[in-house]
């Protein structure tokens, strides 16, 4: 983890209030797995803004963010443009195990909101170590639905918003058996969809993705703790997290 | 540039160290630069036995500042001094524990257990979290209080005792010498100030535990001001903070009447600012004409 | 929508007001827009004879904030009712009186004398004001003063009397409490946070009487905070201020516990800014699914 | 008097940290007088800068400022560039009184440093009425003199150097003398330099141009006194001001 100056290459608005930021980093597109974040400093703000890294591209140099506009941070985030530089802090926190996955059963990932962008960096590379992926993806309304396309490239893909203005409706936790066999899920999302999901799915291995408000992102302020099973009794969201097993942590 | 200074305890490379609270113990920092450049560290409070600290969200982000009431979260004092000290021995820094507890025996017991551990410079009485619900704050707000737990701390300590006082406080003069009477061997300044935030959408504060400290930019003027009206009336070597966040900013509490500094919130904002500010500050001093730290701390007119 | 609200003394069309001595005498600001809008206005101070003030620079920028010490300059109460009063008086809002001295009688001779003009909807007393040297603050910090001041102007007044609080206090609601059982009609809450500044090139405080009044976005989190505080021990209207600079920030002081809030400082940054607030509360009430400010006021919960 | 946000044209940087910036403001532009200044709002700064008005344009619809960057504000206002707009009070105060001026006898304009401005917009608008000037301007060093070419094109010109780095050496009361005869002064620059000339020239009429820290900007907080000799005791710079005659004020 390092501090570095990274330069904006590109912006779009790719959903409502939604936006992808490409940046140039060398060293962050090399180490960074599925599930970490960068985090960053907006000029005039006392805390850095916490957002997940939802792709890389190894030729190109370049780490892919994207945002939903929600507050002040966000708001001036979006203001980036291209040849303007960002100040972050990343590759921050662990990411997903994938290592000791079976190469010969699928997984299912669930993302909901701007839970998506990790969901998608992981896909990506579970895609390129060739372990068949299923995907639910919960969005509010038709008009913040993004990456549909991405994840339909890569696997079966199930696409839910809260009113039913686009495809299925309802949670994605409905559509979890329709979904069928899977080795393990991981997920990301707004915390009553990860509790959802906790409580139904208490058999299968499972690994979820948690926000929490931070100060520090580093590990050293205790800002971002999350209640654990074990003798510490706590972990810190921003440095053992953001990615924690299902059963590790108390919700 | 010379920018060494001197207090009780303390000989200190230069004035800077990370605050109590915002650097934990410095592992995480020392991924970003070489602790040793570093006048001093303040760990993280510590108190008798491990705590857990508060419910989340426990930080807030205000104009110019932040509120924070993470509770005292800590490990307890011995696994401190277990693991937490010998990683920080092997900096050439000096090292200040901060001390918190919630009745007059825990400090006594948190500061006893500390003086058993090697190489501690100097203790820092956290008498002013205003962050957990039993004790801690009646210490930092009644100076009667103050003294006697000052009093009973110094008699057991053999490293020098420093007094961290609450900004929120209708006279911080009465407070800082009631602490001087006591025997203290110098004072740090400021902690936070007690605020809320309230989240429109649920209509309650932001933080789990409703008030948090207020820290940061916006506190500075606050702390320049009660930092500059103790000196006047307190013979006393004062620790200053409170919105640190450039080399300009520790001259500005040099000549209010801190002898040295410590940066809390700005580690958050920037990773790095310990170190930024001990490289500029020679450039900063010589601009403004002095000629070292202890040149500014001879030549400032309280 | 209704943005009405009813406190002692004022029948308010909105709860915006600008808050004392960040707005004159209004004369200023009715070039900007039309005063008739607000819903009430507050003057700046006014105490017995007139006064000159402090010596400049009275005001330095701080983060999110700034400082003043204005001293107090005011023509006299006599001098105010005579030209101030009547302008206001053209326009169709409210006039609340800020009421200044040094000693008990001065405050009782300013109150007397207000009490004379036609259409004054209630007065302030200015227990809080920590730029005069004499005076003033002493009223602000020491609850017994506070009370019998407060006692003692009650006695003469026939307008509500609302009683403006320090926030520079160990125990706000103490302050609160001796108040409302002197028969105080409100409170107003929050008065400045005494700051200061150094200039690094003169080495001295940029502020001419050294220390200043900290205002502005900055203490927000404090204002809320010991209105929150005041709010859930003691039973009066609460006319909230301290960095209010949008109509998002009036939600959060209303649910904090302000009845009616004043902005003072963004008036200086946005000449504009109270009119843009009145404009901009009912998209914000409705955003957050209010149906009007009475209705936030019993929703809320303390 | 007006709060407008007016685009900005140019951005020149004309001395050492001396920027010149070129406004849109038909407003403006049509009723500013000299010794008029705008305030104006920077992001996220509380208290706007009074800056002076340096000239106008009347067929572009232009205002001109021009700053020396000296703290955060004036670094921030030197990042303007053309297109972007800047939220501004103006024309604020009152200006150099002009018009009973007899046509038929010099005056003489002293300008030190960032006081220059506003004796350049009296320079041109003396000059447009056919009244001639005598102008002395101070500058730090060499490297901080500016319009100088403008001054000398439409009258007399001394420039001094506090250093002697360029042209004369001292202070602008060493030149007063040699300026010869004229029938009233204007003068706008630091504290001591109008302390110096009020008090070497009590005889001849004068107005000064000052200086102080402002709150509102607009006569309403009492920041910006200055005592005077009448009943009331003060004035506002702000708002009386920044234009004094030097007799009716105490320095
Ligand atoms: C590990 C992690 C990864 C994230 N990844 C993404 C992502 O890829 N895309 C995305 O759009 N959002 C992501 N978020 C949420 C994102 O951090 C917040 O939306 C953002 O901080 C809001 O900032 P703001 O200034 O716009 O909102 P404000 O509400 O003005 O923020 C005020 C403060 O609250 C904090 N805050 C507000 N909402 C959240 C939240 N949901 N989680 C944590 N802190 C919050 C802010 O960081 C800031 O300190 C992630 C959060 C975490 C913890
Ligand atoms: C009527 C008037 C006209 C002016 N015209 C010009 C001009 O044409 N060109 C120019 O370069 N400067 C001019 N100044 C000075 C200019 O306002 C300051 O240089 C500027 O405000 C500094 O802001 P800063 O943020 O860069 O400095 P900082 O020192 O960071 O400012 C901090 C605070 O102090 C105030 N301040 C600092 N210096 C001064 C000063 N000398 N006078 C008043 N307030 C000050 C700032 O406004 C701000 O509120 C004028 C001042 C006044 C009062
Ligand atoms: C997240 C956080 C945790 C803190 N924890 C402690 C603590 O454990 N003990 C203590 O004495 N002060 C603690 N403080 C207070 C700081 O040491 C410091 O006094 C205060 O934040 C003002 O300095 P700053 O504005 O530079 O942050 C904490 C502050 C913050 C922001
Ligand atoms: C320049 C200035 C002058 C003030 N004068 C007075 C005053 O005369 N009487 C008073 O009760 N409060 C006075 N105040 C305090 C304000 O009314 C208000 O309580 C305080 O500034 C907090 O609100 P704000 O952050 O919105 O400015 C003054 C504040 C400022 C900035
Ligand atoms: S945010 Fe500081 S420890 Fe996680
Ligand atoms: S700056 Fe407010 S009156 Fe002049």
């Amino acid at each position: 983890m390092n501090k570095e100056l990274v330069g904006v290459i590109n912006k779009n608005y790719i959903a409502r209030e939604t936006v992808e930021l490409v940046l140039y980093s060398e060293e962050i597109a090399k180490t960074a797995i599925p599930g970490q974040f960068l985090h960053i400093q907006l000029p005039n703000h006392t805390l850095r803004r916490p957002i997940s890294i939802a792709s890389v591209d190894l030729e190109e140099h370049t780490v892919t963010i994207l945002f939903k506009i929600t507050g002040s941070g966000t708001q001036l985030l979006a203001s980036y443009e291209h040849g303007m530089q960002l100040d972050v802090i990343g590759p921050a926190g662990s990411g997903f195990p994938i290592d000791d996955l079976k190469q010969d059963e699928p997984v299912l990932l669930i993302g909901g909101g701007i839970g998506v962008p990790p969901i998608h960096f992981l896909l990506e590379q579970l895609n390129a170590r060739g372990v068949e992926t299923k995907t639910i993806l919960g969005f509010q309304t038709e008009a913040y639905v993004f990456y549909e396309e991405a994840f339909r490239k890569k696997g079966q893909t199930t696409i839910v918003t809260d009113d039913g203005s686009y495809q299925n409706k309802g949670f994605v936790t409905d559509y979890i058996e329709a979904a069928g066999s899977f080795q393990r899920y991981y997920a990301c999302g707004p915390m009553p969809m990860l509790k959802a999901l906790k409580s139904t799915m208490t058999e299968k291995e499972g690994y979820l993705s948690f926000e929490e408000r931070m100060g520090c992102g580093v590990g050293t302020c205790l800002a971002c703790v999350i209640p654990t099973n074990d003798e510490a009794g706590y972990k810190k969201i921003c440095q053992d997290g953001p990615v924690f097993a299902a059963n590790e942590v108390i919700l | 540039m010379d920018l060494s200074v001197s207090l009780p305890g303390l000989e200190l490379k230069n004035p800077i160290m990370p605050a109590s609270g915002c650097f934990g113990f410095g592992r995480e920092y020392s991924q970003f630069y070489d602790l040793g450049i570093l006048g001093a560290v303040i760990m993280k409070a510590a108190t008798g036995e491990k705590r857990l600290g508060n419910p989340t969200p426990r930080v807030a982000e205000t104009a110019s500042g932040m509120l924070n009431a993470i509770g005292l979260q800590n490990p307890g004092v011995e696994k401190i001094i277990e693991t937490e000290i010998p990683f920080l021995n092997q900096y050439d820094t000096s090292i200040i524990a901060n001390v918190a507890g919630s009745k007059v025996e825990e400090y006594e017991f948190v500061a006893e257990t500390l003086n058993q551990a090697s190489s501690l410079s100097a203790i820092e009485l956290n008498i002013s979290c205003p962050n957990v619900k039993e004790g801690g704050i009646q210490f930092g707000i009644d100076p009667d209080l103050a003294y006697e737990l000052t009093k009973r701390v110094k008699k057991i300590s053999k490293v020098p005792v420093y007094v961290k006082l609450s900004p929120n406080v209708t006279d911080i003069v009465g407070m800082a010498q009631a602490i001087e009477t006591a025997g203290a061997d110098g004072l740090t300044m400021i902690n936070t100030l007690t605020g809320m935030r309230i989240d429109l959408s649920s209509r309650k504060p932001i933080i789990a535990n409703k008030t948090g400290g207020l820290s940061g930019k916006a506190i500075k003027p606050i702390a320049i001001r009660m930092i500059n009206e103790v000196k006047r009336h307190v013979d006393l070597p004062i620790i200053g903070m409170g919105g640190i966040a450039s080399a300009e900013d520790v001259l500005e509490f040099l000549l209010a009447g801190a002898d040295a500094v410590a940066i809390g919130t700005e580690n958050f904002t920037n990773p790095m600012i310990c170190k930024e500010v001990i490289e500029k500050l020679p450039e900063v001093l010589q601009h403004y004409r002095f000629s070292s730290v202890k040149n500014v701390l001879e030549e400032r007119v309280i």
